[in-house]
C-alpha cells in the first residue's frame, strides 16, 4: 500500500493505493535502479576524465523515473525524451555499452557515435533530443502513429519543470486532446530547470494542473513503486480505455548539476541536495520496503550493488576497447542508402565524396 | 492533356495516398476547407479524416506532430499554408527532421514532406513573401525541391513521398492556377522524377539562363524575346535546390560560355550565390566568357505598393537586359 | 445597467453592471461604431473593385470590440492585433484616409503604402501583424516596456480565437504573470479561425479560463457598453491596482469571410450568419439602448450613419487621389536613416542603391 | 592591457547599460546564473533584476517580448544561450523585428540586439553546432555581426546596442576564453566600431584569405605557415556579415590577385558563396588569377565523435593548402 500522499489528482480519480507487485518486480527493479545509478556514475567520471565531450546531464536521483516507467509500460510503447535520457536508451532495448560508447564517440555507440549523449535511440525510444520542448510534439506525433496504425500503445512524451513552459508543449496538448491521442505527458519536475527553480520559470508549479481539458495526476516520483503504478494507471487510461492523453507530473530531484559544467550548487544549498539525498532517494526508499518486506537481505542487496557496480564497469571497458567510427562514416546517414545525392562536398572543393 | 499546378498537386497526393496507406496530409485547413489555396480539395472526402488531418494554428506543434508520425513509420504530408508560417516550426523541420537519421546513426529515418507555397504572391507585402530555398537547401538531411510546371509537381511531389529522407516542397501561389501540358507519362500513376535533376526546358548555344520555380516561366519568356534578336538562350528549369543538379549547369555552360541565375529571392547568400560559387570552383570556370550574373529579388523587404513590388522581384525584362549583358551586348 | 449574461469570470470578480456612461460618450460610440462599419464596407467595395491587392480582413460585426477598447482605454494605452486592425488604426491616431490610402498602396498611406492591409501603426498602436500568434508576446514587451518606464499604462494584446492555440501565447502568458506585467491579453472570439470552428481548433473553448494563474473574464463583445465596462475593469485591474495580467475574451462574429477571398459560408450556414446580424450586432444593440432611452431620435441617428458614409466617402476620394509612393521609397525604410549601408543591391548588379 | 571575449563583450553590456537607462539584458540564465556561458556575470550585482532579466525556457516567447519592448521605445540585448534555440524565435527576429520598420513606413523602429554563441562548439553535435550568419545575413532589415576578437566584440557590441536598427550578434563559444590584446582606445568607453567595415588584420600580396569568427585565427595561423615558405597572405577579418564589406574585399583582391573565403558554416548558399558571387559580378574579376576557393564547413550535419568531428570544420591546413592551390602550388 502506497503512502497516501503517493498521487494528487486533477480532474481524474486517483490511481489504486494498493499496489501488487511482485518480489521478482520489486528485485528487478531495484537492481535496474542501482544498474543506472551506477552507468550514470561512470558517465560522470569519464566526463571528468575528460573522454566524454560536449555535454552530458545525468539523471542521478531520477532512477524510479526511468525504471518505474519502463517497467510500468509495455515494451512496445514508446518513450521520448530530453537530452536526460542515458537510462531510458539502455532500458528500452540499448546497453550500457552502447550507451557509454556513444559518449565516447566510438563506433560501437548506439548512434555509432556520431548522435552523442543527447541522441540515443530505439526502436520503442525516440531519444534523446537537444532542443528543450520539442520533444513533446514529437511524442504526440508517435501516439498520433499508433492510433493511425490501431495498435494499442501509448507514447510517452517527457519533459522537465523547465521545458514546462515552452508554447509548443502547450500546442501538443491542445491537439492530443482535440484528436483523443494515446498520449502520456510526463512532466519529469526535478524543480530546476538549469539554474532557474519551477517558481521562477513558471506560473503554476503544479504541472499537473496545466494540461487545461487534459486531466493530470502528480506523483511521488521517488517512490518506484507510485512511478510505476501512476503509469500503469495512465496506460489503461489512454490504451484500454482510450480516454484521450493524460497528464502526469513525477515530482523528483537531481542530485548533480544540470550538466557536468555546473557545480549545481549556485542556485540551491548543499543542504537542500543533501535532504532530498538522504530523505527521498528512491533506492534507498526501495530499499527499505524490501527489508520491510523482508524480501532481501542487507547481504543481498549490497551484492546487487556490486553486480551492478561490475556489470558497469564491464560495459565501460568494453565500450572503450571500441574503435573510433571509421572516417567514411562522416558521409553515411545523411540520406538513406540508395537516396544520396551523386556527391556531396567537403570542407573544400576537393574534398568531394561520391556515393 | 493539360492540368494546373493546383491539380497536379492534388494528384501526385491522391495517387499516392491511394497507392500507401502510411500515406496522410496534415496542415491547416487541409480537411473541411479544401486547402486555404484549396491544393487538398477533394481529400477529405475521398480519404476521411483520418488521413486529411485539420490542425489548429500551431505550427511547431503540427510540424512536431507530423515529425514523430513519420519517425514512428508513417509518411505525412505536412502542408504549411505559406512557407512564411513554416518558420515558427523551422526548428522542427531541420532539427528534429533533418538531422535525426544522421544523429541516429541510421537508425531513425524521418520520412517526410514538408510543402506549400513559397516566395512572394501578388500584394501580400513583407512578411508573406519570402522566399525560403536557400536556407532548407543550406542543410544536409534534407531534400529540397522548387517545381515549376505542373508535370514537375507532379513527377517531383510524387518522388517527394516516397522519398525515405525529410523533403522540403516549396510551391509557388502564383503559379497554382497555371495550366501546363501534361505527356502521357506524366499523367500516369506511376510518373516519377528524379529529385536533383534540373530540366533543359529550351536549348539553346549563346547563353545559359537558370532559374527555378516561377522565374523559369520569366526566362522562357525572354528567351523568347532574345530569339527574336537571334539569341539563344538555354533555359534551365533547376527544379531542385538539394541537391542542386550543378553537373547540368556546367555542361550547359561548356556549351554557351556565359551564365545567368534567376530567382526570386533576396539576393545575399542566394541560389544563384551558390551556382555562382560552384562554377566558379569548378573546370567550368575556364568556360565562361563572362562574369556570371546574378538576377534576383532585390535586396529590400517585399513592399505592399504595386510600383514598388514591381521593382522587387525579377521580371522577363530584367532577364532580358541581364542576358544581353552577359553576351556583351547592349541596347 | 448590463444584462446579467454580459460577464462570466474565471478567478476574478465580475465588472459591475450598473455603467455610468453620458449621452455624448454613448452617441459618440454609436458614430465611431458607424463609421468603422462604413469604412470595412468601403474597403470590401474597393477589394471587389481590384484597387486593393492581397489580402484584406474586415471587422463588419465585430465593431464593439474596437470601439468599445478605444473608448475604455486611456488614449496612452498600447493596442496591438493581428491583420483584423483597420479600425484600431484609425481610432488609436490613424485616419480613415490613411488606412485606405495605405490599402490602395498610395504614398498617402498610413505606412506610405509600403505596409499594406495588415500593417498600419500608430504611435499608441503597434499594428496590425501578419504572423497570426507573434502579435501576443509584442504585446506583453508592450507590457514590459510600461512598467519598465513606469508609466501607469497598460498593453492590450489582441488574438483571435484561432490565434489562441499558438504556443507563443502561452509563452507571453506565464512571463506576463511571473513578471506581473499591466498585459490585458484579449481574446476577439469570433467563433472561426479561418474556416474552422473554435470547437475543431481548441480544446477549451472558454478562452477566459485558459490563462492558467492569469484570471480572465468573458464578455460580450456584441455589447459596446460591456466591451467598454470591460476594459475599463481591465485597466483598473493591471495599471492601478497592479494586479499583474488578465485575460479578456469578447465573443463576437464576423459578418463577412476571413478574408476576401472566403465567401464565409462554407463552414457556417447563411442561417448561423443571418442570426447573429439579426439578433446580435452592435450597432444595432446599440441604437437599441439610445432608443429606449431618448437619446436620439432615429431621424438622428439615420443622419449619423449618412455623415458616416460622406465621411467615408470623401475619405475613400481622397485616398484614391493620392499618388503611389515615389520609387525611391523601396530603398528608404529599411534601416534608420544615417545608419544604412553604403549601397544595397536590387535585381540585378547595376541597380545599385547608394546611400 | 589584455582581455578575454567573454570579458569584452561583459563590458560592452556593462558600459552601455550604464550610459543608457533604456539598455536591458534579457534571456535564459543571464542574471542569477551569470549566464549559461558567464557572457552576463555580474550585471545582476550591478544592475538588478529590472534590468537584467532571468526568462523561461521559451525563446519564442521571450524573443517576442523583448521586440514588442523595443517597439516601445526601450534597447533590449536578448540573449540566446545558442542560436541553434534561437530558431524557435526567428520568426520574431525576422517578421517581426527586422521587417516592422519598412513595413511602417518608418514609423515603427526596432532599436534591438539578438546576441549569443553561433556556430559549432566542440563534442556538441548537430543540433548544437549551426552557424546562422548567412540566414540572417540574407535578410534586408537586419544588421548581423560576426566579431572575431576581444576588440571587436567591445567595440562592435557597443555599436550594436546604439544602432537603432535590429541587429543580430553572433558570437563563438570557443573564442569566451581566448584572450586578445586590447588598445587602450578599445579600453575606453567610447570605443566603437563601425558595423560595415571589415578589418585587414594582416597585410599581404600574394593571397587573400576572408573569414568571420573563429575562423579568422585559422586563417591567421595559416598565414603564418605560408609565410614560412615566403608567401604573403592578407587576412581580412569580415566582421560584419550584413552589410557585407566587398569593398575591401575587392581591394585586397586587385592587390593579391587570388581569394580564399573561410567560414565555418555549411558551404551552400553560405558567406563564401557570396562574396564569390559579389566578386565574380564585379570589376575585381578581371584582377582575379585564379578561382576563388572556398573553405567551409563539411556539407554534413555535425558529427559528436572526435575523429569525424574534425572532418567536417576547417583547420589551419586546410586553409593552407587550399591557399597554396591558389597560387597553384601544390605540395
Ligand atoms: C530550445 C532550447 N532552449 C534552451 C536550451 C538549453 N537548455 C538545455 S537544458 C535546459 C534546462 C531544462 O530544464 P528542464 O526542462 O527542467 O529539464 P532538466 O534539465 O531539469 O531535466 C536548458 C535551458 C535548449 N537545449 N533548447
Ligand atoms: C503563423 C500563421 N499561420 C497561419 C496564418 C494564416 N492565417 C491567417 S489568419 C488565420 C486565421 C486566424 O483566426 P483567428 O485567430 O480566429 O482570427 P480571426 O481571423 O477570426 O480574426 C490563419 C490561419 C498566418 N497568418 N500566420
Ligand atoms: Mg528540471
Ligand atoms: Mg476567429
Amino acid at each position: 500500500k502506497l503512502h497516501e500522499d503517493s498521487f494528487r489528482a486533477f480532474n481524474c480519480e486517483l490511481p489504486e493505493l494498493d499496489v501488487e507487485v511482485t518480489k521478482d518486480q520489486l528485485i528487478g527493479m531495484y537492481r535496474d535502479m542501482t544498474l543506472m545509478r551506477r552507468m550514470e556514475q561512470a558517465c560522470g567520471q569519464l566526463y571528468q576524465a575528460k573522454l566524454i565531450r560536449g555535454f552530458c546531464h545525468l539523471a542521478i536521483g531520477q532512477e524510479a523515473v526511468s525504471v518505474g516507467l519502463h517497467n510500468g509500460l509495455h515494451p512496445e510503447d514508446y518513450i521520448i525524451t530530453s537530452y536526460r535520457c542515458h537510462p531510458f536508451a539502455v532500458l528500452r532495448g540499448g546497453s550500457i555499452k552502447g550507451v557509454v560508447a556513444e559518449l565516447l564517440g566510438r563506433h560501437g555507440g548506439m548512434s555509432k557515435g556520431k548522435g552523442g549523449s543527447m541522441h540515443i535511440f530505439t526502436p520503442t525510444f525516440f531519444g534523446g533530443n537537444g532542443i528543450v520542448g520539442a520533444q513533446v510534439p514529437l511524442g504526440a506525433g508517435l501516439a498520433l502513429a499508433q492510433q493511425y496504425k490501431g495498435q494499442d500503445r501509448c507514447a510517452v512524451a517527457m519533459y522537465g519543470d523547465g521545458a514546462a513552459n515552452q508554447g509548443q508543449v502547450f500546442e501538443a496538448f491542445n491537439m492530443a486532446k482535440l484528436w483523443n491521442l494515446p498520449a502520456v505527458f510526463l512532466c519529469e519536475n526535478n524543480k530546476y530547470g538549469m539554474g532557474t527553480s519551477a517558481e521562477r520559470s513558471s506560473m503554476n508549479t503544479e504541472y499537473f494542473t496545466r494540461g487545461d481539458k487534459i486531466p493530470g495526476i502528480q506523483v511521488n516520483g521517488m517512490d518506484i513503486i507510485a512511478t510505476r503504478q501512476a503509469i500503469e494507471f495512465a496506460r489503461k487510461w489512454t490504451v484500454e480505455d482510450k480516454r484521450g492523453p493524460i497528464l502526469l507530473e513525477y515530482v523528483t530531484y537531481r542530485y548533480g548539476g544540470h550538466s557536468m559544467s555546473d557545480p549545481g550548487t549556485t542556485y540551491r544549498t548543499r543542504e537542500e541536495v543533501q535532504r532530498m539525498r538522504s530523505t527521498q532517494d528512491p533506492i534507498h526508499g526501495l530499499q527499505k520496503y524490501i527489508e520491510e518486506w523482508g524480501l532481501a537481505t542487507e547481504q543481498e542487496l549490497k551484492q546487487f550493488d556490486k553486480d551492478a557496480k561490475k556489470t558497469v564497469d564491464a560495459a565501460v571497458e568494453e565500450a572503450k576497447a571500441s574503435p573510433e567510427p571509421p572516417v567514411g562514416l562522416l558521409w553515411t546517414d545523411i540520406y538513406q542508402p540508395g537516396s544520396e545525392p551523386k556527391f556531396m562536398r567537403g570542407r573544400e572543393r576537393e574534398e568531394i565524396h561520391h556515393f | 492533356n493539360s492540368m494546373t499546378v493546383r491539380e497536379a498537386l492534388n494528384a501526385a497526393m491522391e495517387e499516392e495516398m491511394i497507392r500507401d496507406e502510411s500515406v496522410f496530409v496534415i496542415g491547416e485547413e487541409v480537411a473541411r476547407y479544401n486547402g486555404a489555396y484549396k491544393v487538398t480539395k477533394g481529400l477529405l472526402d475521398k480519404f476521411g479524416e483520418k488521413r486529411v488531418i485539420d490542425t489548429p494554428i500551431t505550427e511547431m506543434g503540427f510540424a512536431g506532430i507530423a515529425t514523430g508520425a513519420a519517425m514512428a513509420g508513417l509518411r505525412p504530408i505536412c502542408e504549411f499554408m505559406t512557407f512564411n508560417f513554416a518558420m515558427q516550426a523551422i526548428d522542427q523541420i531541420i532539427n528534429s527532421a533533418g538531422k535525426t537519421n544522421y544523429m541516429s546513426g541510421g537508425g531513425m529515418n524521418v520520412p517526410i514532406v514538408f510543402r506549400g507555397p513559397n516566395g512572394a504572391a501578388m500584394g501580400v507585402g513583407a512578411q508573406h513573401s519570402q522566399d525560403y530555398a536557400s536556407w532548407y537547401g543550406q542543410i544536409p538531411g534534407l531534400k529540397v525541391v522548387s517545381p515549376w510546371s505542373a508535370e514537375d509537381c507532379k513527377g517531383l511531389l510524387k518522388a517527394a513521398i516516397r522519398d525515405p529522407n525529410p523533403v522540403v516542397f516549396l510551391e509557388n501561389e502564383m503559379l497554382y492556377g497555371v495550366s501546363f501540358p501534361m505527356s502521357p507519362e506524366a499523367m500516369s500513376d506511376d510518373f516519377l522524377l528524379e529529385i536533383g535533376k534540373a530540366k533543359i526546358e529550351l536549348e539553346g548555344s549563346d547563353v545559359t539562363i537558370v532559374a527555378h520555380s516561377k522565374m523559369v516561366a520569366h526566362s522562357l519568356e525572354a528567351a523568347e524575346e532574345l530569339a527574336k534578336e537571334g539569341i539563344k538562350a538555354e533555359v534551365i528549369n533547376l527544379r531542385s535546390i538539394r541537391p542542386l543538379d550543378i553537373d547540368t549547369i556546367k555542361a550547359s555552360i561548356k556549351k554557351t560560355n556565359r551564365l545567368v541565375t534567376v530567382e526570386g529571392g533576396f539576393p545575399a547568400f542566394g541560389v544563384g550565390s551558390e551556382i555562382c560559387a560552384q562554377v566558379i570552383e569548378s573546370e567550368a570556370f575556364d568556360y565562361l566568357d563572362a562574369p556570371v550574373e546574378r538576377v534576383t529579388g532585390a535586396d529590400v523587404p517585399t513592399p505592399y505598393a504595386a510600383n514598388l513590388e514591381l521593382l522587387a522581384f525579377p521580371d522577363t525584362q530584367t532577364i532580358v537586359k541581364v542576358a544581353k549583358r552577359a553576351l556583351y551586348r547592349t541596347n
